[in-house]
């Protein structure tokens, strides 16, 4: 409707006198912003549908084009605010309920940015990577079994299934279906270079894609699409998703057009129909019901799996974790509010759940004050942006983190968040052929890789500026943290000092 | 004396040979022999040259300058191999010597065939238009005023007109034929073609030939009148072949060669416009007097010479000439369906016959001919193609996706 | 040898590499400069839509038939294999263009002589200026065998 | 006041000095030769710490835990001695002679008592006796004011105060006392609590541990250990260095060598280009125990009945030679203050990063002592 009009939030602003008129950003644009204009005999803008992604920013060989915050603005109000109006009068106009995706962009408190990282001064060494060796290998899995000797008092070696990572970093569940074939080929192959694992997602496991078995998490969620036995022994871990720190308590939603070939192959469901992922599994009503899929899901796999559930980071997070530790899982995965989503409602993405930092610190400590933080590895995800996020995360209690939006903006992503379009310029969210082979996985699987070795490097400086060589004697080592402007209480829950103490 | 390799001539094809032989054998005596005094230089860049558009320098560069020195070659100029000696394997030279050869090649090339006209003898300025000195020669002879009559609009005798079109007064052509290259054009390509070239001023008499040169006029079959300064004959070329003939060797229009460009003599092998070699369209064996076939020839027969192999078995006839900035290219014969379109002086005609591309004219349409001419050489059937969108225009989208990954993607 | 290859799986059809080489090869060090207002002409051309497209260019045959048939010997291999035009010796006969079968040789701008891909070691790119704006990776400078 | 370790959980890293000395035909050696040997590295303490561990000194009581008290004031006394007398039988109970020197002050109340379990209280308990023993001195400890029992093994004890260590040595008479093994620390914390319980050695039961370093993967470890009903209270290395081996030796009976491969564990890059079965052995036991890698720079001597283990840490940034001289062991920070004992030396070593150096008794002499390792 005409009265429902509103004027764009971005802009695209062209400098005519460094365009070229190389159309390249009319061709790059799937929202049709950018077209020629032969009468007017130049390059012409139309920003309604601009969506930020920089897609046509970054591929003008002149840099002509950029995006800019349009100025336009109802009248200011610092209650009533602009997205408040907006969302209003675009659900009065439609009925429906807002969608959305990536993680909550709102402005709740970061607390990575409000932990501060020790290093060595005088008393203790600091350690220079570049000459001592720096250990981020981990294994994840059950450590609480009892040491078995042979009747030469030798120790049997045997443990529990476990993972085995050289760095601390997965990368996070991203289906294929809400993400595009050639963006799970570059995780997969990035996590094969790299000695680590990517996680299918719900979306099942495509055939091609089995030869990575060794470096995949296969994900069983309350869709169950895709789960079969040859897929439950497929990955090196089977992970059973309760719940997804962008939409905690609510299921998943694929469109019947979204579900094209190869994807209602893989998902096994009929092409054209919506993948309904129920927002409980329904033969999970309660933590004995997670007990025995658990052990359902062990007994497919012979029990040569480790078996990971991930839950959303909610309120009582540390009491749904001692459940999980004790019903005999392996590791346990938390997502916190920020993590990513390929769409979800608005509301719920930025209303529900809490920060990853907070509930860790609480699982951490609560499994310990159990006596049961070896029976299970924790693993956070949700928002993990930078080493040292990975680091602060790991000082906290962490066994090792779940990236997916650094993976996703390392592929080109720019968090337009407009995945719920499936017209993703970037060739990720989408599953048009055209737009997905925008991702060659080649250049897909480099930056991932490059990414992850980054940060790795970064972590292990800043381990051995706090004189630290292995990561495991990082994990849980809280006075190696500080907060800074915090309260008491938030020191508290995080478990360490504030800055100065 | 003795060479591992004698080559008599000294053009194009003794560049393949040398390079041929030299892929295989580095330590092999080569001698070249040619009646010639330069450097070698393709000949058709005479009419370039004449026009301006290259030097005498330029052309005699058409290798490197150490080319003869860097592939270890004795280069005997003004020499003529007189006889070859099959029992002996040696060639006898002009001034009585003699030389052994392991390997001989025939580049003897072809002459200016000047048929018999009367009062030909008479005219004092008389060329024809094959070598760098008949070039220079004409050059000479001309000026500004010259009134220059061509005998001859066949690819020779045109592109000499083109090359003297800016040193000379006036030009006539006159054939034999009803239309002007005949050899490469249909009628409607090649009076496109005509049309273009009178704008330049050049006067066509068609169906028509000289009766008679007398007094700086020539009278015409048709009893029309030419007023002369200079005359070109330049009505074709007759291959050189009586050294192969008198050695023995089987000689029809031009010398016999099999797929590997031996003679029918012993350890003689003959290459370029004095020899025949197989148009793979046809199947029949013919002398295609082109540069390019020349070098291709040449180039088997040296590594042929030198113990490789190499089947030369892929010729056609092929073309590409320009006139005054006109350009056409043309391949393969025309026997068979054709398609043509025609958009101004643009024109394509694509033959085609047995679900195969036989052969194309363009002209002033030329971009990306080679991709025809593939068609043509490799025989591509077309029902492996989009042949509708070639047809539009030569493209590599017309081929299958494999075709395509292994033209953009394999070590060519 | 390094040769530029063209993986049309990964072609996003959006012509960036024809500009990039007509800024290669426009000698002037400002792409704006060189390009704006201009209808250029880049020695690589893409064909095809934004279903299918692919980049064509020369392949610097090893036994190439430009060369072979090149009536001035303006065409040649150098010592590294890449096949080189010397527009000072090309009289612009065009047979090259009847033998190239790929379609990777054109007219120069003014139609005087030919011009083909060079690999840019004419220019001042340093590399194959259409395989550094490529943003797919869909045309690779590399050894293959 | 002076802070107390632990006080306001404020961690106290320290450098400092150790030595070692072991006769493994259980010579009984005289306490002054530890004195001095660790004189001689008083550069490497400030004053704020020293002490020792002696092994075999009380062979008329090595089959009694002696517990070494210091008590703040006589009612801190009068409350430990009733929950001795309600948990143990005293069998023997005496002031520890000390001589008054100046530069030993504000020293507490120092009791030693020679105690077994009562019979009936560990039956009830349902516990082993050491586990036992270890769970009355941490209640002591934590829960009640004014005491602290720093050393409570059989036929060994521990002596430390505020002070240089050759000092406490002499404030300790040690010169009276003979052994088949001595540890030695001069202490040099970088923060200034000057508590007499945070000198070293640290001990529990007959381990005890002296330790020069500062460890990086403190919190680590103590956050793990904690789980196993350990109370890091005076948030020092040596202290959770002490639980840790107590934890692996005792609770989890791994070797001394296997403990060695936990703490100081090999980088995997080593692990993975070794042979089976030591490979997968030790990748089991240090992904097993991975949060008991000990990283940061620590030398240190673990003293136990019958032996004596030197352990550095893996990157070997804190310095400890070995000497040998027939059947006597030396090792220390410096070579020195094996030296000023012993200039003639039979051998002088410097072991590597996470290797451990292991004496012990020969079987005789183990007898002798009546240990029971």
């Amino acid at each position: 409707m005409l009265r429902d009009y509103l004027y764009p939030e971005y802009e695209a602003v062209r400098n005519s006198d460094l365009c070229i008129g190389c159309r390249a950003c009319e061709r790059q644009c799937s929202n049709e912003v950018h077209r020629y204009d032969s009468d007017l005999g130049k390059m012409v803008s139309d920003s309604t549908n601009c969506v930020d992604c920089q897609r046509c920013v970054c591929l003008c060989p002149t840099h002509a084009l950029k995006i800019v915050k349009s100025d336009h603005t109802f009248k200011l109000n610092a209650n009533w605010t602009q997205e408040a109006i907006t969302d209003v009068i675009r659900q009065a106009g439609t009925g429906a309920v807002l969608l959305s995706a990536m993680g909550n962009p709102k402005e709740y408190p970061v607390y990575w940015d409000k932990m501060l990282i020790n290093a060595s001064q005088v008393t203790n060494p600091s350690i220079d990577p570049l000459r001592e060796p720096m250990e981020t290998k981990t294994y994840l899995g059950k450590k609480s079994e009892e040491i078995q000797r042979d009747r030469n008092g030798n120790i049997i070696p045997e443990t529990s299934p476990q993972l085995e990572l050289e760095t601390p970093i997965m990368f996070s569940a991203m289906s294929y279906g809400s993400i595009s074939y050639n963006a799970h080929k570059s995780l997969a192959t990035a996590a094969e270079e790299l000695g680590i694992l990517y996680n299918t997602g719900e979306g099942g496991l495509h055939e091609d894609f089995y030869q990575y078995g060794p470096n995949t998490i296969v994900q069983v969620a309350s869709g169950r699409f895709g789960v079969h036995e040859d897929y439950l022994n497929a990955g090196a871990a089977i992970e059973i998703k309760m719940g997804q720190g962008a939409k905690p308590g609510i299921g998943g939603h694929l469109p019947g057009e979204k579900i094209v070939d190869d994807i209602s192959k893989t998902r096994m469901i009929p092409e054209g129909t919506d993948a309904i992922s129920p927002a409980p599994h329904h033969d999970i009503y309660s933590i004995e019901d997670l007990r025995q899929l658990v052990f359902s899901l062990k007994e497919a796999s012979d029990y040569k799996k480790p078996v990971i559930v991930k839950i959303a980071a909610v309120h009582n997070v540390a009491a749904i974790a001692s459940g999980i530790a004790r019903s005999g899982a392996d590791i346990i995965a938390i997502d916190g509010y920020r993590g990513g989503t390929g769409a979800a409602p608005k509301r719920i993405r930025d209303n529900v759940g809490i920060p990853i930092e907070l509930a860790l610190a609480s699982v951490d400590q609560r499994l310990r004050d159990e006596g049961i933080r070896d029976e299970v590895s924790v693993v956070v995800g949700g928002s993990i942006r930078s080493s040292a996020d990975v680091v602060k995360a790991i000082a906290l209690g962490a066994d090792a983190v779940y990236i997916a939006t650094s993976a996703l903006i390392a592929m080109g992503c720019h968090l337009c968040r407009s995945c719920q379009a499936g017209k993703c310029n970037w060739g990720i969210a989408t599953q048009v052929p055209e737009l997905v082979k925008r991702l060659n996985p080649a250049d897909g699987k480099e930056r991932l890789v490059n990414l992850v070795r980054a940060w790795t490097h970064e972590i292990k400086e800043m381990m051995g500026g706090m004189g630290i060589n292995s990561i495991e004697a990082l994990r849980g080592n809280r006075l190696m943290l500080r907060g800074i402007g915090l309260t008491n209480k938030e020191l508290e829950i995080l478990g360490i000092k504030h800055a100065g103490e | 004396m003795k060479y591992d390799y004698l080559i008599i001539g000294n053009s194009i094809a003794a560049v393949g040979c040398i390079e041929g032989i030299r892929e295989n054998d580095n330590e092999g005596s080569i001698c070249v022999v040619t009646d010639e005094n330069y450097r070698v230089y393709g000949r058709p860049l005479i009419s370039y040259y004449l026009w301006n558009k290259t030097t005498e320098k330029k052309m005699l560069s058409y290798r490197p300058d150490n080319f003869y020195k860097k592939n270890d070659v004795e280069l005997m100029l003004g020499t003529r191999a007189e006889k070859i000696n099959t029992e002996k394997k040696t060639v006898s030279l002009s001034g009585g010597s003699e030389i052994g050869y392991g390997k001989l090649l025939i580049a003897a090339g072809s002459s200016p065939f000047v048929p018999p006209m009367k009062g030909l003898d008479g005219v004092e300025k008389k060329f024809s238009f094959m070598t760098l000195d008949d070039a220079k020669a004409l050059a000479e002879a001309i000026d500004k005023d010259s009134r220059v009559l061509i005998v001859g609009a066949g690819l020779i005798g045109l592109k000499c007109a083109e090359g003297i079109s800016d040193r000379a007064g006036s030009l006539t052509v006159v054939d034999l034929a009803n239309r002007i290259l005949p050899s490469i054009l249909d009628e409607k390509g090649s009076a496109i073609v005509r049309k273009h070239i009178e704008r330049r001023g050049v006067k066509f008499y068609l169906n028509d030939s000289v009766a008679e040169f007398k007094d700086g006029t020539a009278t015409l079959a048709s009893g029309k009148k030419i007023d002369y300064d200079a005359v070109v004959i330049a009505v074709g070329v007759r291959p050189n072949t009586a050294l192969a003939a008198d050695a023995g060797g089987e000689v029809n229009r031009g010398i016999a060669t099999d797929l590997k460009c031996a003679t029918t003599i012993p350890d003689v092998y003959a290459a370029g416009d004095c020899a025949e070699c197989l148009n793979s369209i046809t199947g029949k064996s013919q002398v295609l007097a082109l540069l390019p076939n020349a070098y291709m020839m040449g180039h088997a027969a040296g590594v042929n010479m030198s113990g490789g192999e190499e089947l030369y078995d892929d010729a056609i006839p092929m073309n590409a000439i320009g006139f005054w900035g006109l350009h056409i290219i043309t391949a393969g014969d025309y026997e068979g369906e054709a398609y043509v379109k025609r958009e101004g002086i643009k024109y394509k005609k694509l033959v085609t016959a047995d679900n195969n591309l036989r052969g194309f004219i363009l002209i002033d349409d030329i971009e990306r001919a080679g991709i025809y001419t593939r068609l043509v050489r490799e025989k591509t059937p077309l029902d492996e193609i989009d042949f509708e969108a070639i047809k539009e225009r030569p493209q590599e989208m017309a081929f299958s996706r494999a075709v395509r990954k292994d033209d953009l993607g394999g070590v060519k | 040898m390094k040769r530029i290859y063209v993986n049309e799986e990964w072609c996003l059809g959006c012509h960036l590499c024809e500009y990039q080489c007509a800024f290669a090869n426009s000698g002037m060090d400002d792409m704006v400069k060189a390009l704006k207002g201009k209808t250029i002409h880049p020695r690589i051309k893409v064909e095809g839509d934004n279903k299918i497209s692919f980049a064509v260019n020369c392949r610097h045959c090893s036994d190439a038939r430009c060369v072979k048939g090149c009536i001035s010997g303006a065409l040649s291999r150098d010592k590294d294999g890449v096949v080189v035009i010397d527009t000072d010796k090309c009289v612009g006969c065009f047979t090259c263009i009847l033998s190239c079968p790929y379609g990777a040789i054109m007219p120069s701008s003014d139609h005087s002589v030919v011009q083909k891909c060079q690999l840019c070691m004419d220019n001042a790119s340093g590399e194959p200026a259409c395989v550094k704006g490529c943003p797919n990776r869909a045309i690779v400078y590399e050894e293959r065998i | 006041m002076l802070l107390r370790e632990g006080e306001n959980g404020n961690r106290i890293p320290a450098g400092c000095a150790i030595s070692g000395i072991f006769s493994k035909s259980g010579t009984r050696i005289n306490g002054k030769q530890i004195i001095d040997s660790i004189s001689v590295m008083h550069d490497r303490s400030n004053g704020l710490g020293g002490g020792f561990a002696g092994y075999g000194i009380y062979p008329e009581y090595k089959n009694q835990y002696a517990f070494h008290v210091f008590y703040e004031t006589n009612e801190a006394k009068e409350i430990c001695e009733r929950y001795l007398d309600r948990h143990f039988d005293v069998i023997n109970l005496s002031k520890i002679p000390i001589r008054r020197i100046p530069e030993i002050k504000d020293e507490p109340l120092i009791w030693r008592y020679f105690v077994d379990p009562l019979r009936t209280r560990l039956a009830a308990s349902q516990l082993d006796e050491k586990e036992y023993v270890v769970r009355c001195v941490n209640r002591i400890n934590t829960k009640l004011d004014g005491c602290y029992v720093f050393s409570c093994g059989k036929n060994m004890g521990v002596f430390k105060a505020v002070g240089f260590p050759e000092d406490v040595g002499r404030f300790y008479r040690l010169n009276e006392y003979d052994g088949y093994c001595w540890t030695a620390h001069g202490r040099y914390p970088t923060n200034t609590p000057g508590w007499w319980g945070g000198a070293h050695p640290f001990a529990m039961l007959d381990y005890s541990i002296v330790h020069n370093g500062e460890i990086s993967s403190y919190d680590a470890n103590r956050r793990f250990i904690e789980m196993y009903g350990y109370k890091c209270n005076l948030l020092t290395d040596t202290e959770v260095i002490t639980y840790i081996t107590d934890y692996l030796l005792r609770k989890q009976k791994l070797s001394l060598e296997e403990m060695a491969s936990v703490v100081a564990a090999p980088f995997w890059s080593t692990i993975d280009h070794m042979e089976e079965p030591e490979k997968s052995r030790l990748k089991f036991l240090r992904n097993k125990f991975s949060s008991l890698l000990i990283t940061g720079p620590f030398s240190i001597l673990l003293g136990f009945t019958g032996g004596m283990m030197a352990l550095n840490d893996r990157l070997k940034l804190r310095s400890m030679v070995v000497g040998e001289k027939d059947d006597m062991v030396y090792i220390a920070s410096e070579e020195c203050a094996m030296r000023v004992i012993e200039p003639n030396l039979d051998t002088i070593w410097s072991p590597r990063g996470g290797e451990p150096v292991i004496v012990r008794l020969y079987d005789e002499a183990m007898e002798e002592i009546g240990g029971d390792e």
